[in-house]
């Protein structure tokens, strides 16, 4: 045999310098694809997982099977939540830079995801996170002052200084503690949904992961245990192209998409497109149903792109086109929502203008609240004695000697 | 009382904790219809249902993770991982959530959940039949560990274990579970049927986490030691005439210092033993502790005896495994130094 | 919501004391599903993730596309390697229940996989087997009396008495050592093949594991490196129904096959009758074949039957029916190549009964001689010196001194 | 000699021996295009190409897995896990498989890979980008595990754990990258361009495994430190005025016993240092050393600083980090006792 062997390493289309190009993604027509009953045999609607579900299309308008899962003021609503986590976005990001906190996460152009989700679960079901969620607290009316203290690390944090900011908890708005390390929650979710089918319970579970972190072994160890016991879980996958340098084509390797990990699980599987908030509220109560019905699991695919840098350590210009984010050719999901409120006649543009401000407005008192109570730097923060707290239900005899010997 | 070996103490923990808690739940790799390779769940499932005591995947980072989760929720979750050995793919989700969800959250959330598994060698079961790999649990802030070393004990701290709302590490001695085995290999061995502490009682009741137990009381020398080796180190003191003091830890985390204290105190001289390879292993954790709090009393070096450090053989079990011999070596060179 | 959620709990349909039942088993006539060329698109040949490939029918005859492989001397020899194996399995369990040794598993019903695959193989090839495949030694000619001598970690065991017996190793032939946690080899063989196409090689790995232990979180890891970096691997997944004593279903979960996980990735993937010598090979062949020209990997599933129990640990009687073994559908490996040769006029039943003790022959001359060197516990066995050796490539300082505490 | 920090170090040690053996592979999250969060491995993609150097899916168990079957094939893996507190879903592959290849073959495969990550804290990383799990590798029998302090051994140590046939855990303190940091946060870092062990020799060089070196002669107490704490050490006998010797250990297995030794039979007394946690931490089995060997020689009990027994925390980063007014403590205790 003549023939040398090779190393096939993906790359992406386009790195810094070239043009952007994503003529590659295929866009399927808003409106186009089905949508099926939720209680369809998996095997039937295996396409789902290759296509995209969009509900507006270019003009502005909600089409198509999957339209019409929200009223008016719903829409509305969710626009503005989507600007206060924009809002808030670019006043932490500002904190980070002005040294008031050691690092920050934001999740600019990924905003319909996790506040339309939000919007299609109930009081009582169980997210677990990843760190580009905040839309899942915030469309919850989590006070934004705890959200911040929490990112300050101040007196007034939940976590009493102890976690890394954005790594919010919080059990009564439905959000899992954030855990650093990748994909470790993908699994603990279907686990809780598990607990509640075993209870006879009827909330249901959501999971969160990124692209690149479905190549994490929890992420297998989910989907096997959601299809093996029929968990009524939804397992969503946040497709924004990148994770950290890399782009998706390395984790997602030969297959065509994310969500087709599902089906050789029998799991349900569809893609979405993220950036619509209407087919994100659309999909997500189909599968939320499925979950609550207990017909078990199902995988989303979210579509989207990554606009900003990954975290506040990172420069996006050393790996891919400065204005790769621009051409991404599902737009901007708060754009996308306004235009389709002005072309419905609910909104207007000055309308939009005052809200920002109005929302802006919001989201500074907040800051300044949040202030009060100190910034990672500045103030009196979280005491020393917490430092060994909570390691344990009760302080065990090492930790008190220890503690005595910190001082405290 | 009843009798009970130490398989027949952990059902009973078990059925105890499921019958009276609806939020007890159990599983693992074979532990549902079949009730555990080792058999320590056996009946469970017939008796509480599927969703009570189920199989899993062989998956033991899924069994930890999801347990996480169902611990999350409300619930109590009792997992088995098939030997110790197969532990280390669920390792990221001891350390990294089970250990640390209640401190990352200030108590929002909290990761009650016993994590049992087979530990330790003597079965001929070769490289992944017979490690001990406690020390790489107590390093871990937010995790208790313990090593139960008789029946009686496996079921007092099981439902202790069970009861706690933090997550539990909970070694089973397999080579005990039978019964007590001390090292001499080339005798018979006896049933727990004839030992004290193969009297169990019925029902609840708890051995308290945290607490050590003298089980032979002495003047010469204190032996620190867990597991199988308790009963090794009293061979040892048996058979080398010397009056050691053996203490049985029971708990590694958090340890009961106070014993160990008083203790050395007493004798001025400790030798610590485990099966577990020596560099590193929670042995170096004890003589540090004593160092430090005994060094004025200390009459000699402390002894330290531990498996080889190599990975665990097969033929050469026995040669491999800290036995009274060399435990008694070790009893010898306590005395003299 | 009124409904309540429940747990589902995969369950085998029969257990002991009922009637096994296999009518759930599909099973497509031998010669019906084509053989595509290897370098077809994958997402073509979904279908045969949830098909079954045959080539001997009922009548004993080799039909279809994928018949043809091998000669009729190659097929007599492939008979008389799977008879060796099972004779070695039978002498060696006996040897066990005498105590010459500790434990020992079989691969009773199994051996057409392990041996036609390694006729599909080149010498260089690398496998990274599981317990199941001393077929893959057996067919390459490899020292019975070696072998034996692991089982017995005699004074020539080539292991020095470190490993459990039957986790044999062998670089030159092709034969990974086996380690006692599961799946860890299937990603490693996919490293291996990864390498080969770094050093522009023509190498190529096969990896194995059980149906049970596809659920590791490694069998991912495997699938995520092979699909993005379209290494020169086959990916073996031995499905015989159990897991110890965990039927199939626990693993499985709700997809139809353990082939269709391999979808998710763009693997091809193929679903083949483990117990027709001649499907094996012609399945390997073609999937060899792709590695070898660059093509990527191959998941093949291998529908089989774990005829004997676990291993000598273990009583399977407890948990599936006694009889279930004799009404697997599949049949018999050797039987079903030894009626084909009959069927073809190339063997008879009296040269087979002749060939049978032959062999047994053979294998007992390998065990009397294997037992010159010594049994578990009888005869001087590998040194108390070598305990010590091979932990590192030199002997560190401390170790030296714990060689010399032990008294050697 | 050109002045090179800690990563400039690294990354040159990767290029020399990419450069001299072409059987030198490296992979990552992240380290292919990008060259490392850190840039340990910028520029290597663009120097040696894509199937020397490339990105890795985010599976650390792949990494380590595909490593360990590269290096059965004959090739040098070295991959970077992005923060050693991701390295828990690899331990099974690196305790079970790697460490563990060469003995259960009996040599027949073998396993030099060398597995780096940023480790330690001190940059308000959180309880996930400031662990110092050693304690957790060094029980492990097969492994070597490694931590330089410098850049002068950040280079030679990786370039002999490159052409080690044994498996290397390599751990960077991250917190001495760009300088040396002695825990005073509260002044200016120093770059290494004005630090001695800064002047790093071009091409290939080696500074052997299982050696330590006296950074700080002294005669009243020895320090026994690695990492970032050889650092603080430094800074601790300076601030106290006492005259300790501190030993930077450099490599913790195999463990340079006849240094400490020495050291601590001319001194009397010992204190050991780390970042992790303190129960079951390395310093453990320093102590227990220490005690075994030099048990007649020492004059006060061996002191022992380590991180709390906490996860590690974010905002009370300079309380949890064990700093030279903590580590001077001990010192004075050492002097006292
Ligand atoms: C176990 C583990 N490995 C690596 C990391 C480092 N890390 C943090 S985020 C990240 C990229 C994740 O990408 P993706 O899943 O696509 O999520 P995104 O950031 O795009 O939302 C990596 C590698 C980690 N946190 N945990
Ligand atoms: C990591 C790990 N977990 C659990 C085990 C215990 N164990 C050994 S074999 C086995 C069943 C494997 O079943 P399968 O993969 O179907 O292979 P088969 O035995 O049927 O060939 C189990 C659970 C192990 N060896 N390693
Ligand atoms: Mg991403
Ligand atoms: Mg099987």
């Amino acid at each position: 045999m003549d023939l040398k062997l090779s190393l096939h390493v993906p790359e992406p289309e386009v790195r810094p310098g070239g043009r952007p190009d994503f003529s590659g993604v295929k866009i399927p027509k808003a409106g186009s694809v089905k949508r099926p009953p939720v209680d369809v045999d998996p095997a039937e609607i295996r396409d789902l997982a290759y296509s995209i579900i969009r509900v507006l299309n270019r003009e502005g308008r909600a089409v198509g099977d999957w339209a019409g899962s929200l009223t008016d003021e719903e829409l509305l609503a969710g626009l503005k939540t989507m600007m206060r986590v924009r809002a808030f976005d670019r006043r932490m990001l500002m904190a980070q830079r002005q040294g008031k906190t050691s690092f920050y996460m934001q999740c600019l152009g990924e905003e319909a995801i996790a506040c339309a989700f939000r919007k299609a679960i109930e009081a009582g079901d169980m997210n677990f996170p990843t760190y580009r969620q905040a839309g899942l607290l915030i469309a919850d009316d989590y006070p934004l002052v705890d959200m911040m203290s929490q990112i300050y690390s101040n007196r007034r944090d939940p976590l009493k200084g102890r976690q890394l900011p954005i790594l919010y908890s919080s059990k009564d708005h439905g959000f899992f503690s954030i855990s650093g390390n990748l994909a470790t929650q993908f699994v603990q979710a279907v686990g809780w949904a598990m607990a509640s089918a075993i209870k006879n319970d009827t909330r249901v579970a959501a999971a969160w992961i990124g692209d690149g972190s479905t190549a994490e072994s929890d992420f297998h160890a989910a989907l096997v245990f959601a299809s093996t016991y029929k968990a009524p879980v939804v397992l969503n996958v946040v497709n924004n192209q990148w994770a950290i340098s890399t782009f998706q084509g390395i984790a997602r390797g030969g297959s065509g998409t994310f969500a087709a990990r599902g089906l050789g699980f029998g799991i349900p599987s569809l893609r979405a497109d993220g950036n619509d908030y209407l087919a994100v509220h659309a999909v997500s109560k189909w599968a939320v149903e499925r979950a609550r019905r207990n017909l078990g699991p199902t995988l989303i695919e979210w579509v989207t792109y990554r606009a900003a840098a990954h975290s506040t350590s990172d420069d996006p210009a050393a790996y891919r086109p400065k204005d790769e984010s621009d051409a991404w050719p599902l737009g901007d999901p708060i754009t996308r929502l306004k235009n389709h409120l002005v072309t419905i006649g609910a909104w207007t543009e000055e309308r939009h203008v005052q809200a920002e401000a109005e929302i802006d407005a919001e989201v500074l008192a907040a800051q300044r609240e949040a202030e009060t109570f100190g910034t990672l730097h500045d103030g009196p923060g979280p005491s020393v004695r917490d430092m060994f707290e909570d390691v344990y239900e009760t302080l065990p005899p090492h930790l008190r000697r220890q503690r005595q010997e910190a001082g405290y | 009382m009843p009798r009970m070996t130490m398989i027949e103490a952990i059902r009973d923990a078990h059925a105890v904790m499921m019958e009276a808690n609806p939020d007890v739940v159990v599983f693992g790799e074979d532990v549902g219809y079949f009730g555990g390779v080792f058999r320590c769940t056996a009946g469970l499932q017939e008796r509480f249902g599927k969703s009570r005591c189920f199989d899993a995947p062989i998956n033991e980072s899924g069994i930890v993770g999801a347990a996480i989760g169902m611990a999350a929720y409300g619930l109590r979750p009792v997992v088995e991982i098939q030997f110790a050995d197969y532990v280390y793919p669920a390792y990221d989700q001891i350390v990294s959530e089970a250990a640390r969800l209640r401190y990352r959250s200030a108590g929002d959330f909290t990761a009650p959940l016993v994590v049992r598994m087979p530990t330790g060698g003597g079965i001929f079961g070769g490289q992944t039949h017979s490690q001990s790999p406690e020390a790489l649990f107590t390093h871990v802030s937010g995790l208790k560990t313990v090593v139960p070393s008789n029946p009686y004990d496996a079921k007092g701290m099981l439902i202790a274990a069970i009861e706690d709302n933090d997550p539990v590490i909970f070694l089973e001695p397999k080579r005990l579970y039978n019964g007590p085995f001390d090292g001499h290999h080339e005798r018979p061995v006896t049933p727990w049927a004839k030992h004290p502490l193969g009297e169990v009682p019925e029902g609840r009741y708890t051995v308290a986490l945290g607490k050590g137990e003298v089980r032979r009381a002495g003047s010469a020398v204190t032996v620190l030691a867990y597991g199988t080796m308790v009963h090794v180190a009293l061979a040892a003191a048996e058979d080398t005439g010397i009056d050691a003091e053996v203490i049985d830890l029971r708990t590694l985390v958090p340890l009961d210092v106070e014993l160990i204290e008083a203790s050395v105190k007493k004798t001025g001289r400790c030798v610590v033993v485990h099966e577990a390879t020596i560099t590193s292993g929670f042995g170096a954790e004890l003589v540090a502790t004593v160092e430090e709090r005994c060094f004025y009393h200390l009459e000699a070096p402390i002894g330290r005896v531990g498996g080889w450090d190599t990975p665990y053989p097969h033929a050469q079990e026995w040669n491999y495994f800290p036995g009274p011999a060399r435990v008694g070596e070790a009893l010898k060179r306590a005395m003299e130094g």
